[in-house]
């Protein structure tokens, strides 16, 4: 009999906070992070702001993203642009919303299609283990042993730059990842009395995957999103700030970055717009993430 | 008269929680004498740990012991600072806990986990705490005990990791050791053994709070016994007298429970209900919605302790009566 | 013990390999001819031909591969093409700078790292905490171009403490090493404080304080050493992983590094010298992989000394 | 006498310690269990029990040895052939925390033995038969739609019995079903067992270290030692007259809620489990027997019928 007194009191703790309305364990743990974890709290609201503003940019400013105004090239911060103008007099403040398009698209999609193609790898390499399981394994060792920056650079420089190749190298690096800690999750969850009493029922093996495996690792998955949107966001920034990204005329506040490099000693407000909404939204993502893992998914805590 | 080894008085352990706290120790007092076993005996959640946690001062935030005494020999332990406390624990006064499996730093052998404890307390060369260290391991019926002190936790069984934590505890010789469920996690021969090692200790002259879920191993080894219900002793008694004339409702319900293990074919006698949640605890008598005997007294108030012979304390206005 | 060691090592190996056919197929098959995609604009059908002899890539595609294997265990990665020296030779050199770099980001990182780490989990939920923890989220957070640009705009250009980039001495190193050290620190930290809280929840913590000992010695001799597992690990992955190159820094600080040299093969659109950079470099983070394992083998002695109980 | 529901021939299972060592679990184990009993399979941990209550519902492969369940062999059979034999066995769990899937209310749990034989017509044939099992087994209906973390252990493990009886199998294996439990609410369980097995005429594999627990419900005991069954007849007289020494020991060594029967451990077993890795050849008792022989050191003694029971021991005390 396992040391029974840590959890009795844990749970305790947990049955009385929750009252016990017909609510799962899966929304009360959401409710417990959101009213403990102000941080959390405070991460959604500023990426529903990004999403607002990345949404209704053109409404939120007159400027559209490209019209040049060349007599007050690199002005600062003024009442007219209020982030001030770039070397083509473009209004900085303009960009940056539509730029949030993009650098919140890059961070969102290529991390769904990495998730999904993890998830599945990493849960039939956990379940059916033996070859299939090797195979996947090392293809992932193989991905995982190329530093990230690199690995991008090389499949930019192999596919040539733009939005399209960006998404497909975001995926491809990060789908390693998530397939081994799905993998290991997995493996953690095939050990568990109820996936043994599931067997003994007679559940099928896809049943099983379905209805047991894939929503216990639900709560795993919602975290690896939260906290990969932030990481795709910064190696696209970077690569876009290497001029290897995606290309103007469409417009990232990694590019903006990049095309005020040169001018950071006589303007610095034109990179420092950027690279400031870009640590924000990273920041948001990351807290959010943390919180969501230490509530949901307390397995998985020192990723 | 003897000087008593321990005396709990009006001990209190709360907790802060966000909907107003709770108890798990609740003006618990009880007293243990020099060379002998006192039994603390209660089901999960009852805060039987709590107490002995509360005597060794290792409870953890965010709980603290809100009131009441703990004497070891005349000495107040609430009263002494951090250091003082520190050179009692492990010295005066010692521990053992209950699931082996974790009680040992697993990346260090246990013999010098054993000798940590000795040159904490003494100041001895290494070599000599080494020599003690294989002394005690003897002394608690561990074999090769060279070889044995060299390996680390994973390499030992259940019952050898619990004879080393007995020796941890003993080595320093303390005037009282407190076993929190020691064999719960053992199987029931490497138990016998501990029980046995236990009584030699008794008879060597050190006073023990044994805290176990087990009536069996209760009755077989300790002299006096408290049980424990939702933070309270509900009776505490010489264990003879107990086991035969029970006069909690709550005494008579558990040993019926075993009891009736013993009797082939018949339906086994249970308590209604299930223990209160630690925060919400009924008015009165916590034992009061399980409890056949109670009445409009019992949900008016939380029963005193009232001694009703010699040594035999209960904290229940029918004590003895029987449900009609 | 030894089986186990050998397939850890035949995983590095087909990893090795694995890296190396991927690579071959990205840079040499992918694009059609890698000699028309060197010359790029200016070059004519002739150099072409001359080119795609030279390299000997008119020769059947496995020829290829395993003459280009071959190539890589004798240390012979063909010449650069933009740079017209051995890829090797730059290599060497610009490992050097890599290394130098990388070391001072890791102790900068590490010890940081640790002392933030270690503080948090004892001041837990103290003001030290939320501080500590929150510039580690924001070193895990901050791009590291973003780090480098405000270290160089103030502290250089503004402050002129410490030159803006360059490789002039030991403390053109600093502000580089900050910059990149940052992004590890907090990841440290985070680590440290995680499984520092974890075990401390342990129940061989209380057996230590039940014996006597003080918070301080608790956390010193048995939380530390057992905490030092995972982090150790950590460590040795994050320093595989900054000897492999640090792109950004070494462009922004004008380090010429691994990292710089492969930008410059891929701005050069030099295949050879990117092809032998970004191998060395993955070899580089494949045997840290390899050594951070072994480490945690060595140092857990559950694992060393494995079995069940005898 | 009632017909052998399941029978096991030769059981054998051994998994891999590293180094090329292997882990005899359990060794040439051969056991019948009638319809309608209780037979129990008593022993220390890591005996084998457990391993030995998977393989008997083929939750777990055996290395050798057949089963037979109502006379057909059923170790051979594949994935399909051998479907509608998992329907007969279910299984109970020990701990109550780990046997419920977290993510899945209770009636979604009680369902899927249902769902998964499609036993009844439409979903509100299905949420009916659930109500129905969880009224059977103690649990109030309102908390249909709650989910477990909502639960007290030993609700819990009615929870994990209505599930198991849902599929109405004839053979429940119980692997330690009260022993996380407090001993009120054990016998809670304990009673509710035995009712579901008068009402539901079903058979018991009852597994457990706890041996006044294991006297009061089973009808025959199997005691284990080492992966072997050392000793196996009616309970009462094992229990009354142990014949083989190891069965004595651990009956011995059982703490008897009684103050005044106080032995002061005349007949205690010193020493160490040996290790399943290498068990000790001939009789796997003998580094522990006091009776030891140099026969029991060549020799494993098979079951032999001894006075009204089968004793594995050369010299039965």
């Amino acid at each position: 009999m396992k040391n029974r007194q840590k959890e009795l009191a844990e749970l305790h703790q947990r049955r009385l906070e929750d009252g016990n309305g017909p609510v799962s364990a899966f929304r009360a743990d959401l409710f417990r992070m959101f009213r403990k974890n102000r941080a959390a709290a405070l991460s959604v609201l500023v990426i529903l702001l990004l999403i607002l503003a990345a949404v209704f940019a053109p409404v939120l400013t007159p400027y559209s993203y490209d019209d040049m105004d060349l007599g007050n090239r690199l002005s600062p911060p003024s009442a007219a642009h209020l982030l001030g103008t770039d070397e083509g007099g473009r209004d900085i403040l303009t960009r940056l919303l539509y730029g949030a398009r993009i650098s919140l698209l890059i961070g969102v999609v290529p991390t769904v299609v990495s998730i999904l193609i993890g998830a599945a790898l990493g849960t039939i390499a956990g379940w059916r283990g033996g070859i299939t399981d090797t195979v996947i394994m090392r293809l992932a060792d193989i991905v995982l042993a190329f530093p990230s920056m690199l690995l991008a650079m090389v499949i930019m420089f192999t596919l040539g730059d733009g939005l399209v190749n960006v998404f497909l190298t975001l995926a491809l690096l990060n789908w390693a990842a998530v397939a081994r800690v799905v993998r290991a999750e997995t493996l953690r969850l095939k050990n568990t009395e109820y996936i043994e009493a599931a067997r003994a029922i007679g559940v099928s093996g896809p049943v099983m995957l379905l209805r047991h495996i894939l929503p216990n690792c639900l709560p795993t998955l919602i975290v690896l999103f939260t906290l990969n949107v932030p990481a795709a966001i910064l190696t696209e920034s970077s690569l876009s700030f290497l001029g290897m990204g995606i290309q103007p005329p469409s417009a990232s506040w990694g590019l903006m970055v990049n095309a005020g490099k040169n001018y950071l000693y006589s303007a610095p407000w034109i990179c420092a717009a950027p690279g400031l909404i870009i640590m924000v939204a990273v920041l948001a993502f990351n807290f959010l993430g943390d919180g969501l893992r230490d509530a949901l998914d307390p397995h998985q805590k020192n990723r | 008269m003897e000087q008593n080894t321990l005396e709990i008085s009006h001990l209190t352990v709360s907790f802060p929680t966000d909907r107003g706290g709770f108890r798990p120790v609740n003006d618990v007092s009880l007293t243990v004498r020099k060379g002998q076993i006192v039994g603390l005996v209660g089901e999960s959640g009852c805060g039987k740990s709590m107490t002995a946690r509360a005597v060794m001062g290792l409870i953890r935030s965010p709980g603290k012991v809100t009131g009441g005494q703990i004497l070891l020999e005349g000495k107040d332990l609430l009263a002494l600072n951090g250091k003082e406390m520190r050179s009692l624990r492990g010295n005066e006064l010692a521990m053992v806990f209950q699931d082996p499996m974790t009680s040992l730093n697993p990346v260090v052998p246990v013999g010098k986990q054993v000798e940590e404890a000795i040159l904490l307390h003494r100041r001895v060369s290494r070599e000599e705490a080494r020599k003690r260290t294989l002394e005690a391991f003897r002394n608690v019926g561990i074999s090769e005990a060279e070889k044995r002190s060299r390996s680390y936790p994973h390499e030992l069984s259940g019952g050898l990791r619990q004879r080393v934590m007995i020796a941890m505890a003993m080595v320093c010789c303390p005037r009282l050791l407190i076993a929190d469920e020691p064999t719960t996690a053992l199987d029931v021969i490497m138990e016998a053994q501990i029980l046995q090692l236990m009584r030699q200790m008794r008879d060597r002259g050190t006073s023990i709070l044994f805290i176990s879920h087990n009536l069996g191993v209760i009755a077989q080894l300790c002299d006096y016994t408290c049980v424990m219900y939702a933070g309270r002793i509900a009776e505490q008694g010489d264990t003879r007298e107990l086991f035969e004339r029970p006069v909690h409702p709550y005494t008579r319900g558990l040993l019926g429970a075993v009891s009736s293990l013993d009797r082939k074919g018949e339906e086994l006698e249970t308590i209604r209900g299930s223990v209160p949640a630690p925060g919400s605890l009924p008015a009165g008598c916590p034992f009061g919605p399980r409890c056949g005997l109670c009445d409009e007294t019992c949900r008016g108030a939380c029963p005193e302790p009232r001694e009703i012979s010699p040594g035999h304390i209960v904290r229940c206005f029918h004590a003895g009566e029987v449900p009609v | 013990m030894k089986k186990k060691l050998l397939s850890r090592l035949g995983q590095s190996l087909i990893a090795l390999l694995g890296v190396a056919l991927l690579l071959f197929l990205m840079l040499r098959v992918v694009p059609g001819n890698p000699a028309a995609v060197m010359m790029g604009e200016h070059g004519d059908n002739a150099a072409i031909a001359r080119m795609t002899a030279e390299l000997g890539l008119d020769q059947p595609i496995l020829t290829q591969f395993f003459r280009y294997i071959g190539d890589c265990f004798t240390g012979n990665f063909g010449t650069s093409y933009s740079l017209s020296k051995p890829v090797a030779e730059l290599m060497g050199g610009a490992f050097l700078n890599t290394l130098w770099l990388a070391l001072a980001a890791a102790l900068f990182a590490w010890i940081l790292g640790i002392a933030c780490g270690v503080i948090a989990a004892v001041r837990k939920n103290g003001i030290l905490d939320h501080l500590f923890m929150g510039v580690s989220l924001m070193g895990v957070s901050i791009p590291v171009f973003l780090t480098a640009m405000i270290l160089q705009y103030f502290i250089a250009f503004r402050l002129h403490w410490l030159p803006i980039a360059g490789m002039d001495g030991w403390k053109s190193f600093i502000l580089p090493a900050i910059a990149l050290g940052w992004n590890s620190a907090g990841s440290v930290a985070r680590l440290v404080r995680s499984t520092l809280l974890d075990i401390l929840q342990e129940d061989y913590i209380d057996t230590a304080r039940a014996k006597g000992r003080s918070q301080l010695g608790v956390l010193v001799f048995h939380a530390l050493r057992n905490a030092m597992l995972p982090v150790v690990t950590m460590m040795a992955l994050q320093l595989s992983g900054l000897l492999s190159g640090a792109v950004i820094t070494e462009t922004m600080f004008s380090i010429n590094g691994i990292g710089r040299l492969a930008v410059q093969a891929i701005s050069g659109r030099d295949i050879p010298l990117l092809q032998g950079t970004v191998l060395f470099s993955t070899a580089v983070v494949i045997l840290g992989n390899l050594g951070a394992d072994l480490l945690y083998t060595v140092l857990d002695p559950r694992i060393r000394k494995g079995g069940g109980p005898q | 006498m009632s017909e052998i529901l399941l029978e096991a021939r030769h059981l054998t299972r051994e998994f891999p310690a590293g180094k090329g060592r292997m882990v005899h679990a359990v060794t040439d184990v051969s056991l019948q269990i009638r319809e309608g009993e209780t037979l129990a399979l008593v022993g220390e941990s890591g005996c084998g029990k457990s391993t030995l209550g998977r393989m008997l519902i083929r939750l777990l492969e055996p290395t050798e040895g057949e089963i037979l369940f109502r006379g057909t062999e059923i170790t051979g059979l594949s994935a399909r052939e051998f479907r509608p034999f998992r329907r007969q066995m279910q299984m109970i769990f020990q701990d109550p925390y780990a046997s419920l899937d977290p993510r899945m209310s209770v009636r979604s749990i009680i369902a899927e033995p249902l769902k998964t034989w499609n036993l009844c017509r439409d979903r509100e044939a299905v949420t009916e038969r659930v109500l129905e099992l969880m009224e059977a087994t103690g649990v109030s209906g309102e908390m249909l739609h709650r989910y477990p973390h909502q639960f007290s252990g030993g609700q819990r493990q009615r929870i994990g019995i209505a599930r198991a009886i849902a599929a109405e199998p004839s053979l429940i294996v119980c692997d330690e079903p009260v022993s996380a439990l407090d001993v009120s609410v054990q016998n809670q369980i304990l009673n509710l067992l035995k009712k579901l097995q008068k009402t539901r005429n079903l058979t018991y594999l009852f597994i457990s270290h706890d041996l006044s627990v294991v006297r009061h419900i089973s009808d025959r005991t199997a005691v284990m030692f080492l992966g072997k069954i050392c000793e196996t007849g009616d309970t009462e007289t094992v229990y009354t007259r142990p014949r083989h020494p190891y069965t004595r020991f651990l009956l011995n060594a059982v703490p008897r809620p009684d103050p005044r029967r106080r032995e002061t451990g005349g007949e205690l077993l010193a020493g160490e489990l040996p290790s399943p890795v290498n068990p000790p050849p001939g009789c796997r008792f003998h580094t522990r027997c006091p009776f030891a022989t140099e026969e029991c050191r060549r020799t494993d003694p098979p079951l032999r019928e001894t006075d009204g029971r089968l004793v594995a021991c050369h010299h039965p005390v």
